[in-house]
């Protein structure tokens, strides 16, 4: 339960799977913001992808009595143990975008639902290519359950329609410059493909920037997922298909508040609070305000 | 007189790296309350105890001025074995077999992996001549593309309170891990002391054609070595994968940075035949305490890792300073 | 004991052993004469199970062997005290001495104890007086050859092996080793020996065997043999002497050194050179003698900038006083050092013969701030026949020649810079009569040419053969100071020894 | 016959890594009829070419016996500092000042960046005799927390069609990316073998005590390969940040290690001294070449990864097996 208070403001600890990634950037920085502007005193620690580093970082944020911890796990498994870790220690866990696979460890997770994200995506995909066409995916990081949590949900769609023909399936890492390389090989092999499937924005950007080099910008559709400024603009340019947009300062604010809210008394949290991955796509695009310049 | 100085080199080098490590413990604990805590003494201490076992095994392999890149990698590889085996044994449908394996079975196959992956690194080295720094760099591809091959790219979870024992249970007082360490530790301290392969170690490092010329069996040596090492890596992997109750596809990656990190800070010579053990693990505490403290200040991420370079870079030119003085 | 029959060796490129037909009795010391690169040490690394890939023929005690690996020779009873030194360096002496050999507890540890006491003992037995703990970095050169000598007699050999074992030992030492020697003798093994100080070999040896060329030549007893005869056997023809004309010149000063000091590098209240003060003269060739330790190549060290922060005195060129604080500049001014360890600080042994020579002297050979491929070739061809350095092409790599030719091209990298004082620090160590000769004849002709030369030699017969002026120096002190034509061995190690002698008096 | 033997012997080790080159693309066009074509030729040179860049200066770094982990931060941070300064210059509010930048300023500005951390490289080594890895991985760390600091995190996109041309533009039928490359490599081919540096360089690696006994400063040397190979790490950074159009906070993350290896399978001895700019790139082309047949081939990432590093090590043995026999 809450721990007794003192004077001095209660703290939360933001703890983040890598800040090497501005969407993840985005997550930590609003949430430990927001936990600031509640009046309390935050501290933002990165993951680096690593569980064993989180693992560390909960180890020491116990030690140094963090109050409550708003967590974007590295891993939906390997990060059970340190959650249950903080529990034990009486410390209430928020999850954000990412679940832990566990009902009884955080106090409440709010999800972003990649599946379904990429269900939908699929879906828009088919549509797109009126079933038939060769198609590449890039996936993100190989080792990385989100990673997969997309590629799935696409694939629960696209896989049903046989004149719909993978012909190439390669990893870029979620990182831009490797898309835009392996991209560029595969079109040396396949150079007719209708679409490229990317599992994140940044590799999106890459493989239309590979695009626009071999000329093909035009016939090839690009699909991301993340709604990344520079993605949302270029939907809008008319250069990328769609993305999902997922809402990481919504999420990032509402797992502030939780803990805000658990801080003043109240216990009986939902369990999972699914955040909704909106498609965005051409049509949808002129409901979302521009986004401001960095 | 110059007897006397030289008998006093051994004790100064094996603690070359304290008086950095202490200026750097007093610098935390003077601005923060935490730092000093018994909580979190054992805390660094866990935390350190993989870059330990790591370290023990990279400081043998820099000792033969050689170099490891794979042990992250073998890490990853024998945990996941570790955890597959445990969980799922082996199921070869087609022959309708199924192989259950005991825990401590379970072990020993990623105890076996990271030792044959190791010995297969000494093999390629002295078989082939090759530097060890592109050998070591292909197994920890090779490594890590097998790893994702056996875990198809998803964490092994759910293996059990007896091996999550290994990695958050506490024994006497003291967590296990800080246990499992310390023991190598002790052993790797005496077998580069006090046994002909630490001394052929040394030697092979300090100058290897003398060492052959002194009949040693260099290739011998070397496999043996790099065996240990990816032994050790086993062990940090079965640590890890024990405490976080799952087995990461992708743990372990850039460890070898780290693990070097320690090494050199703790005074061995990346050319080899100069080093210890112990100061290895002062230098594996350094970067632990680091990481600790700087967490304890509150220091933004961004920052931390200026602040971690620079600490490092202080941390070795103190050292150097100490060195020269004596 | 140990014989060789039709052993042919080849390396890429060089037939380095052809057809060697050798034979080594018990009881008796052998020595293997030839010149530098006549295949001496490969031999001995034949016999001692260093190469195993070999045509041929080994018996011993009568029984063909072949050794497979150097335990295999080991395990036969031979040792060898290879010509390099094969030590390493952050071990300490008991640790050499026992590397490969260790003694161990019945737990399979290390018997540290035991192996100390049998160090001791060796060390004792070779008068060096040095803790067994001793790290081998911080021993100078003649005393790591001692630890050298000590590993190959820590086991009973039958026959022992020593290739140039003296190259870097002094005198006191040498007549050390011969008692050693002839104890061996006594105890019937056969002994091998090796060495370009041919005075040694008269003293000690019962045999000779001639290698040329990598062909046994002949083989005969000592006795009856003369200096002429045994050099006239080694190199094939005569040699010519090469005692200048004593003239009573008085030479201009080209170096002149006023209270020089050299702090310790540890003990920082002790002086390592004191007060030293001496010229050096154009055209004048001054010999520096002294024994192990004394200073002498601190002192070359000091004068050619390398140790900035320890020094204290002045030092002046052409009679401006002159600061280094770096060997460039000191090359600037005209100076040359030929250091004492050639392999690892006169050459980069990986570099080819002519980008060794060029080295210090790369502005010569730029053409529009480019290096010229053509210029360097001339200039490495210009010096490869001035200096007759005997290589296959002047892009042979360095590590590939023989001693005496890689220090002729140590020698020709300073002469390129056309230098005003040429610092030799004991440049024949190594190096065979002919080669010796060589560049003895160097020496003096350059002097001729108006160069100042500063030797440091720690072989008596060399300094009274080149020098115009002799300087002792004993601990760091100049001890005597004496023109050639009053100079004696007696009077010259009287002045090395002395002040050691009177310290320790009183200690 | 030996000088003839030895007259050749400097072009078979210049091209030492050609055979395995060679074999791989044999290999892969057997498989795939999309490897040898035009397209795919200037495919794999632009993608190539910023390790090119970044690996002519690891060479001479490594020449020295030194080696430079800090690459891929300096890469990062250069083209960030360019790309921040083309896309906002400088404004300081509290100032009321504001400073645009050019595109020759912004990217000159990245260009002092890289250098000036090399140059630091340089200093720390040489001023307090640090092992080059150890000072190099704290500027690896260092350069990177900059880069976080500069970006806040987020990469600094839309940076004008005349800088993007560096990266995607062609001139005279040859990738932008490709002459850049290609010219530095021949500077840098013309440096080592034809000026006194070129020669320091290597007399460093081969023997720093005959080095500095033959009056070369090897100090001022040294910081020299290390600012330089800083400032060939920034030209990368301005060809990956063009090409991209964006300049990633992550960019260049473990490139020191593609870049090492890519130093090291051409033929160059990591004990300094021996080696060349050509190997270097064949060992780059080599590299490059295996991405791309990977993907061409479409084989699987995880295989990928055994592949590639079993690849290697082939490569690697041939080239020894060549160099062994002639
Ligand atoms: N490892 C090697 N590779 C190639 N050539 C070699 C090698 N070792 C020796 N040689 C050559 O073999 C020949 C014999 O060399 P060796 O060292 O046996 O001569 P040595 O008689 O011992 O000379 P020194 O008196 O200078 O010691 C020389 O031409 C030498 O250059
Ligand atoms: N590595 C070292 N560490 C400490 N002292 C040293 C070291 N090398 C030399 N000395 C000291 O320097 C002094 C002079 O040594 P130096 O090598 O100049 O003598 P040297 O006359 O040239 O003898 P050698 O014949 O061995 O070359 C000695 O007092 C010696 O103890
Ligand atoms: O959405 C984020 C980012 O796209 C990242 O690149 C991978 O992980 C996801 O959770
Ligand atoms: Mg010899
Ligand atoms: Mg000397």
């Amino acid at each position: 339960g809450p721990k007794n208070t003192t004077n001095q403001p209660k703290k939360v600890a933001v703890i983040i799977s890598t800040l090497n990634n501005p969407w993840f950037v985005v997550l930590g920085e609003t949430a430990a913001a927001q936990a600031k502007a509640l009046g309390y005193e935050t501290k933002l620690f990165d993951s680096q992808n690593n569980t064993a580093l989180e693992a560390d970082h909960f180890e020491n944020a116990i030690v140094s009595g963090f109050d409550a911890i708003l967590l974007n796990p590295t891993d939906s498994d390997g990060s059970i143990v340190n959650v249950m870790k903080a529990k034990e220690a009486g410390i209430p866990v928020f999850c954000m975008d990412r679940e832990v696979n566990s009902t009884k460890a955080a106090t409440s997770q709010i999800l972003s639902d990649n599946y379904s994200g990429c269900v939908a995506i699929g879906k828009e995909f088919v549509q797109d290519l009126n079933k038939k066409g060769d198609y590449v995916e890039i996936l993100g990081l190989v080792g990385d359950n989100n990673t997969w949590n997309r590629s799935k949900g696409f694939h629960s769609v696209v896989d049903h329609y046989p004149g719909l023909k993978m012909v190439a399936q390669q990893s870029a890492d979620f990182d831009r410059n490797k898309a835009l390389d392996v991209l560029e090989s595969i079109l040396q092999a396949h150079p007719n493909i209708s679409a490229v499937f990317c599992g994140n924005d940044a590799m999106a950007m890459g493989a239309y920037q590979a695009l626009v080099a071999a000329g093909k910008a035009k016939d090839v559709g690009v699909y991301g997922f993340d709604g990344a400024d520079d993605v949302m603009n270029s939907i809008r340019d008319g250069k990328i298909k769609a993305t999902g947009l997922q809402a990481p300062q919504m999420m990032a604010k509402a797992a502030a508040q939780f803990a805000d809210d658990y801080f003043k008394g109240k216990s009986d949290f939902a369990q999972k609070v699914p955040v909704a991955v909106e498609l965005v796509d051409q049509e949808t695009i002129k409901d979302y305000a521009t986004p401001k310049k960095r | 007189m110059q007897a006397t100085l030289n008998s006093y080199r051994p004790v100064l080098t094996r603690f070359q790296s304290l008086i950095a490590l202490f200026i750097l413990c007093l610098g935390i604990s003077l601005m923060s309350d935490k730092f000093l805590t018994v909580a979190n003494f054992w805390n660094v201490l866990r935390q350190i105890s993989v870059n330990v076992c790591i370290s023990t095994g990279m400081t043998l392999v820099v000792l033969t001025a050689g170099i490891d890149l794979s042990v992250g990698s073998i890490l990853a590889l024998s945990g996941a074995i570790t955890a597959g085996l445990l969980r799922n044994g082996i199921q070869l449908p087609s022959l309708n077999l199924y192989i259950g394996f005991t825990l401590m079975g379970a072990m020993l196959a990623g105890m076996v992996t990271g030792t044959g992956l190791g010995w297969f690194n000494g093999w390629a080295i002295t078989r082939f001549k090759l530097p060890p720094f592109v050998a070591t760099l292909a197994m920890l591809t090779i490594a890590r593309g097998l790893t994702m091959l056996w875990t198809e790219g998803f964490p092994i979870t759910g293996l059990g309170d007896s091996f999550a024992f290994l990695g958050t249970g506490w024994l006497l007082g003291i967590p296990v891990p800080v246990w499992v360490s310390s023991i190598l530790v002790a052993v790797a301290v005496l077998v580069t002391n006090k046994t002909r392969l630490g001394r052929y170690i040394y030697a092979i490092g300090g100058s290897e054609s003398a060492a052959r010329l002194s009949g040693v069996n260099i290739n011998r040596i070397k496999i043996a070595v790099y065996s240990i090492a990816g032994a050790l890596a086993a062990v940090g992997g079965l640590l890890v994968t024990a405490r976080l109750d799952s087995a990461q596809p992708n743990a372990g990656t850039s460890y070898e940075l780290d693990s070097i990190a320690a090494v050199v800070i703790g005074g061995t010579s990346l050319s080899g035949g100069r080093g210890s053990i112990l100061g290895t693990v002062q230098g594996a505490i350094i970067i632990g305490v680091l990481n600790n403290g700087l967490v304890l200040l509150n220091v933004s991420p961004f920052w931390q890792q200026v602040v971690k370079g620079l600490v490092i870079l202080l941390a070795v030119i103190i050292d150097k300073r100490a060195d020269n003085e004596k | 004991m140990l014989v060789a029959e039709n052993i042919t060796k080849r390396f890429t490129g060089v037939t380095a052993l052809d057809n060697v037909c050798l034979e080594f009795p018990a009881g008796q010391v052998t020595a293997v004469i030839g010149e530098n690169g006549a295949g001496k040490s490969t031999l001995m690394k034949i016999l001692s199970g260093v190469y195993s890939d070999y045509e041929g023929q080994i018996r011993f005690k009568g029984q063909p062997v072949r050794f497979d690996s150097i335990r295999d020779a080991q395990a036969c009873g031979i040792a060898i005290i290879h010509q390099e030194l094969n030590l390493i360096p952050y071990l300490s002496i008991q640790e050499n001495i026992f590397l490969g050999r260790e003694i161990t507890t019945r737990w399979g540890t290390l018997d540290q104890k035991a192996m100390r006491l049998k160090s001791q003992e060796l060390l004792e037995k070779l008068k060096l007086d040095i803790d067994p703990n001793t790290l081998i970095v911080d021993l100078k050169v003649g005393q790591q050859q001692v630890v050298e000598i000590a590993k190959a007699l820590l086991v009973e050999s039958a026959v022992i092996i020593m290739d140039e074992p003296t190259s870097a030992i002094s005198e006191s030492e040498v007549a050390v080793l011969f008692g050693i020697i002839n104890d061996l003798r006594a105890e019937n093994k056969a002994i091998v020996y090796i060495s370009h100080k041919l005075d040694e070999l008269f003293t000690i040896a019962d045999r000779y065997v001639v290698l040329r060329d990598g062909k046994s030549i002949e083989s005969g007893i000592m006795t009856g043999i003369d200096h002429d005869t045994l050099i006239r056997k080694m190199v094939g023809r005569d040699l010519t002497g090469i005692r200048r004309q004593l003239t009573e010149q008085v030479y201009e000063p080209l170096l002149t050194v006023e209270k020089l000091c050299l702090k310790h590098p540890v003990r920082t209240n002790e002086n390592q050179l004191n007060d030293l003060s001496f010229i050096v003269g154009r055209g004048e060739v001054v010999g520096m003698f002294g024994l192990m330790g004394a200073g002498r190549t601190e002192l070359l060290e000091t004068l050619f900038g390398l140790h900035p922060k320890r020094a204290s005195g002045s030092v002046s060129i052409d009679n401006q006083t002159v600061k280094f604080s770096e060997p460039a500049d000191a090359i600037r001014a005209g100076l040359a050092l030929v250091p004492e360890d050639r392999k690892k600080d006169g050459l980069v042994l990986g570099m080819d013969v002519q980008t060794n020579i060029s080295l210090t002297a790369l502005s010569a050979i730029e053409r529009a701030g480019f290096l010229s491929q053509q210029k360097e070739t001339t200039l490495a061809k210009k010096y490869i026949a001035d200096l007759r350095i005997k290589t296959p092409s002047e892009k042979q790599t360095a590590k590939n020649l023989s001693g005496g030719n890689q220090q002729k091209i140590v020698l020709s990298k300073w002469l390129a810079t056309h230098p005003k004082l040429l610092m030799l620090d004991e440049p024949t160590r190594g190096i065979d009569v002919n080669a010796k000769n060589e560049i003895y004849k160097l020496i003096l002709q350059l002097a001729d040419e108006g160069m100042g030369i500063l030797v440091v030699s720690s072989e008596l017969p060399e300094i009274l053969a080149i020098s115009d002026r002799i300087l002792v120096l004993c601990d760091g002190v100049l001890t005597a100071e004496m023109a050639v034509q009053d100079a004696s061995e007696d009077s010259i190690l009287k002045a090395a020894i002395s002040v050691t002698v009177s310290e320790s008096a009183n200690e």
